[in-house]
């Protein structure tokens, strides 16, 4: 168990968060997925940290933590008012940049 | 890991997993005992295995036997996500277990240099780990109740989820002012730190030093364990039973057994934050070691004292009215509890006279200790769990946007105050 | 119509802090625990099974019986109204002719299921001919499987009513 | 040897959660698999000693925003016709996996060439409550400013966007 195991690790899981972005319509899969990528990128930073000796990585992780919430809160609360306006959580149905034609 | 170490980590993991576990069966009859006391009944009290009724509490082990063998119903209208319907009240289950495994039941022990911690998990990770495992309970019950596809069952997760988010800031703020107070995360220098003493006679405890926090902690304790007056998730005369409507038998006991364990680990937690977990008032650890000859004579004349009134208490309790000719066995009963008391007090004044007049080594004085603050522990641990189970039978439940209300309106921001208060304090007196 | 407005209570701050209103409870509620606890035979309860309860009175509707005339025959001429009048649907009747001069009909079967009775008493109302009560103060009824919870006509008919006329 | 074995097994649910989690067609199991990976992950940070990591990720990821994310689902309670159908989701998943395997291969080639650093044991309190505290508290101080701002913004904006009624 190296470092290098997690760095793998962390690449594999950046690359299904990846994957489930670019495949997927589901307004709710697209972001867990995005936060996949951002808990991949988490991982790698704790990671170095620990290579390193050097708690900043960790420090940086943790912000991270910080921005997933924010971004879990930014996103779910556009998911409710999408699914409001549209009546769907199918990404492909919002096309548009405003409001009148996607309703 | 040595011999000692070995002992003393399966002694608390074992200590652990008795104290969650075996408690639920002494809650459930708790719970029913003290209601029934509460409102002018008795409660189950005729349940016996040859006439040994324990004052009622062979009705639990009754109740645990019906539930398991009881008929698994399944529901025939979830069709999808039955795997994940069947591991949701584990998830619970498993998670209010764990969140009990960090609450230290005595100070460390210290045996031949090693420092051996009287807790399942050995981590210092204390609070925070409570927090983190006990907020996993939730998704169980999301999971579940979503999956029932039931619309009562939906109410209730909505209700649980809802509420578990918006308690677990306040809890979390008062967790953060309690942590600028002990400047620490440990159970263990929590209570070490409450041995203090403030304004020279009072103890240094936690619902002493921070009363607001304690009020707001155990408030939103409360809330997150479900129990009355928030029980608005399984708010019985509204939506059944919220999120177990449609779990039977074994499965629901899971659900039903997490929430006695969740009541049972809030307050050991309570304790241990707020009323100096395993200490007795005004002793330290090391005190209690080098004064333990002294405390065992004080010992030798209390022990008697209470197991006199005990049995008195019993003798007249455990008894059927004069009416009756056929008493059912019980003052037979009581009789034989009384002998094996009398024998228990004997052995227990042996014990506490080797420790007060011959010359015990100092390993020996250190585990008596342990196991002095274990008892302490477990008596204060029943205590507050009584103390819940008279809160469920004395105040009405709330209305669900009244809970949100309190939750959100008073609770958080007051918090907020409590944390800045405590800030200023620290920094204005230099603690 | 006069309107009266009642005040509202709870806006004073003692009210608004809640915390005086629970300890006033906890108060009464502990109050009744230690009392309890110190002295189990101050609860006024009944130690049932031994202890029959003392206080049914002839207003008690308990388990249902079928009268008789004063020669023993069954008094009900099988009208079917308290069968109508059952929001249930517990009673069961076959009728018969009468051949002993007495009256033109009577039941040939005459069943209640207990099990499905909400003991609203609506039958004793709906009965014309004062044939079926609930006055025997029968308050349990046991029994091992559903078959014996459907009360058939000899059986109403041995209740004895235990209160008088 | 202990070690490794934790690692791989964690390593089978974060990867297993993750591929559960896009290939799930219904949003629950998605959930649950997301919820199985951010487990394992902040078991990935205890094998780490990122002590104060692995309870952070506990606290906030699975705790906070799991709850979060079951909540949304339940309260907007999306009856079945209205969750995308997604009929070709087995070729979507494919050209997804086309698109994102270079760069993934490009970086696992790339560690795999040049990457032969080992773990050094690291001090008693690495990763503590109170090491993390008083780093982020000196040589990170900024940076946690600006993310407190950027939360109490997301706060106000996730309040402004859910909020119902007109917006005019």
């Amino acid at each position: 168990m190296t470092p290098l195991h997690f760095l793998l690790l962390s690449a594999l899981l950046f690359g299904i968060g990846l994957i489930g972005v670019i495949a997927r319509r589901n307004l709710f899969v697209l972001y867990m997925s995005i936060e996949l990528m951002l808990s991949a990128v988490g991982l790698m930073l704790a990671t170095f940290s620990r290579l390193r000796g050097d708690e900043g990585g960790a420090v940086l992780s943790l912000l991270l933590i910080a921005i997933i919430a924010a971004e879990a809160a930014v996103f779910l609360a556009m998911i409710i008012a999408l699914f409001r306006a549209g009546r769907s959580i199918n990404a492909h149905d919002f096309t548009q940049l405003s409001q009148e034609q996607n309703a | 890991m040595s011999t000692a170490a070995l002992i003393v980590t399966l002694g608390s993991v074992v200590l652990a997993a008795l104290l969650a576990l075996m408690m639920i069966p002494v809650l459930v009859w708790l719970e029913r005992r003290v209601a029934g006391l509460i409102q002018d009944r008795v409660g189950p009290n005729r349940t016996n295995i040859m006439g040994f009724r324990l004052g009622g509490v062979i009705q639990s082990f009754a109740d645990v036997i019906k539930l398991v063998f009881k008929e698994e119903y399944y529901p025939g209208h979830i069709k999808t996500g039955r795997a994940l319907y069947m591991l949701a009240p584990a998830i619970t289950f498993s998670a209010a277990l764990l969140a009990f495994m960090t609450v230290p039941f005595a100070d460390t022990l210290n045996i031949d240099g090693e420092a051996l911690r009287i807790q399942a998990l050995p981590v210092e990770y204390g609070i925070l780990w409570y927090l983190a495992i006990g907020a996993l309970g939730i998704i169980g019950v999301l999971f579940g109740g979503w999956l029932s596809h039931n619309k009562y069952s939906l109410l209730g997760t909505q209700r649980a989820g809802s509420m578990g988010l918006s308690y677990e800031l306040p809890l979390g703020l008062a967790v953060v002012s309690m942590m600028l107070t002990y400047n620490t995360i440990d159970f263990n220098a929590m209570v070490a730190w409450q041995t203090q003493t403030v304004l020279g006679f009072l103890p240094a405890w936690g619902v002493v030093v921070q009363p607001l926090a304690f009020v707001l902690f155990s408030v939103a304790l409360f809330a997150e364990t479900n129990r009355a007056p928030f029980n608005v998730v399984e708010g019985e005369s509204e939506i059944v039973s919220g999120h177990m409507t449609e779990f039977s038998a074994m499965k629901f006991a899971l659900y039903f057994m997490g929430e006695y364990i969740a009541m049972n680990s809030a307050a050991a937690v309570i304790i241990t934050m707020f009323f100096g977990g395993y200490q007795l008032p005004y002793l330290s650890t090391p005190e209690l070691i080098e004064s333990f000859g002294s405390l065992s004579i004080a010992f030798m004349v209390m022990t008697p004292l209470i197991i006199y009134c005990f049995i008195r208490w019993m003798r007249h309790n455990n008894d059927v009215r004069p009416s009756l000719s056929n008493d059912g066995g019980r003052r037979f009963e009581a009789r034989v509890l009384s002998i094996v008391l009398l024998v228990k007090l004997v052995v227990l004044e042996l014990i506490f006279a080797y420790f007060a007049f011959a010359q015990p080594s100092a390993l020996q004085t250190q585990v008596a200790v342990a196991v002095m603050q274990i008892a302490v522990f477990v008596l204060k641990l029943m205590l507050f769990n009584i103390f819940f189970i008279v809160v469920r039978w004395t105040l009405p439940r709330f209305r669900f946007d009244q809970v949100q209300k309190l939750g959100w309106y008073y609770l958080l921001p007051l918090a907020l105050l409590n944390i800045f208060i405590t800030a200023i304090v620290i920094v204005g007196v230099g603690l | 119509m006069k309107i009266r407005v009642v005040e509202r209570h709870g806006s004073a701050l003692k009210d608004r802090l809640y915390l005086p209103a629970i300890w006033q409870g906890l108060k009464i509620t502990a109050t009744h625990l230690l009392k309890n606890v110190g002295d189990i035979k101050s609860v006024d309860v009944l130690e049932y099974p031994e202890e029959q309860p003392t206080d049914i009175t002839s207003r008690y509707r308990g388990l249902h019986r079928l009268t008789q005339r004063e020669d023993g025959s069954v008094r009900c001429v099988a009208c079917y109204m308290c069968a109508t009048a059952c929001p249930a649907g517990c009673i069961f009747i076959e009728a018969a002719e009468r051949e002993d001069g007495v009256d033109e009909k009577m039941p040939s079967r005459f069943a209640i299921d207990t099990l499905e009775c909400v003991f609203c008493g609506y039958c004793v109302e709906a009965c014309p001919c004062d044939a079926i009560r609930m006055d025997t103060g029968i308050f349990s009824l046991i029994g091992a499987r559903r078959e014996d919870f459907v009360l058939e006509k000899e059986q109403l008919l041995s209740h004895k009513g235990a209160f008088d006329e | 040897m202990s070690e490794s074995i934790i690692f791989y097994t964690l390593a089978l649910f974060l990867l297993g959660g993750a591929s559960g989690m896009i290939t799930a067609r219904r949003t629950i199991f998605s959930a649950a698999s997301f919820m199985l990976s951010m487990i394992a992950l902040s078991g990935m940070f205890a094998l780490l000693h990122q002590s104060f990591l692995f309870l952070a990720q506990l606290l906030v990821a699975v705790g906070a925003i799991i709850t979060l994310s079951m909540l949304v689902i339940v309260s907007v309670n999306i009856s079945e016709r209205y969750i995308p159908k997604e009929p070709h989701l087995g070729r979507a998943l494919l050209l997804g996996a086309l698109i994102a395997a270079p760069i993934v291969a490009l970086i696992v080639v790339a560690l795999q060439a040049h990457f032969t650093a080992s773990f050094a044991p690291v001090p008693e309190d690495f990763g503590t409550l109170a090491s993390i505290g008083a780093t982020l508290f000196s040589a990170w101080v900024l940076p946690f400013e600006l993310i407190s701002l950027l939360l109490l913004a997301a706060l106000v904006g996730a309040v402004v966007i859910s909020r119902k009624g007109e917006r005019s």
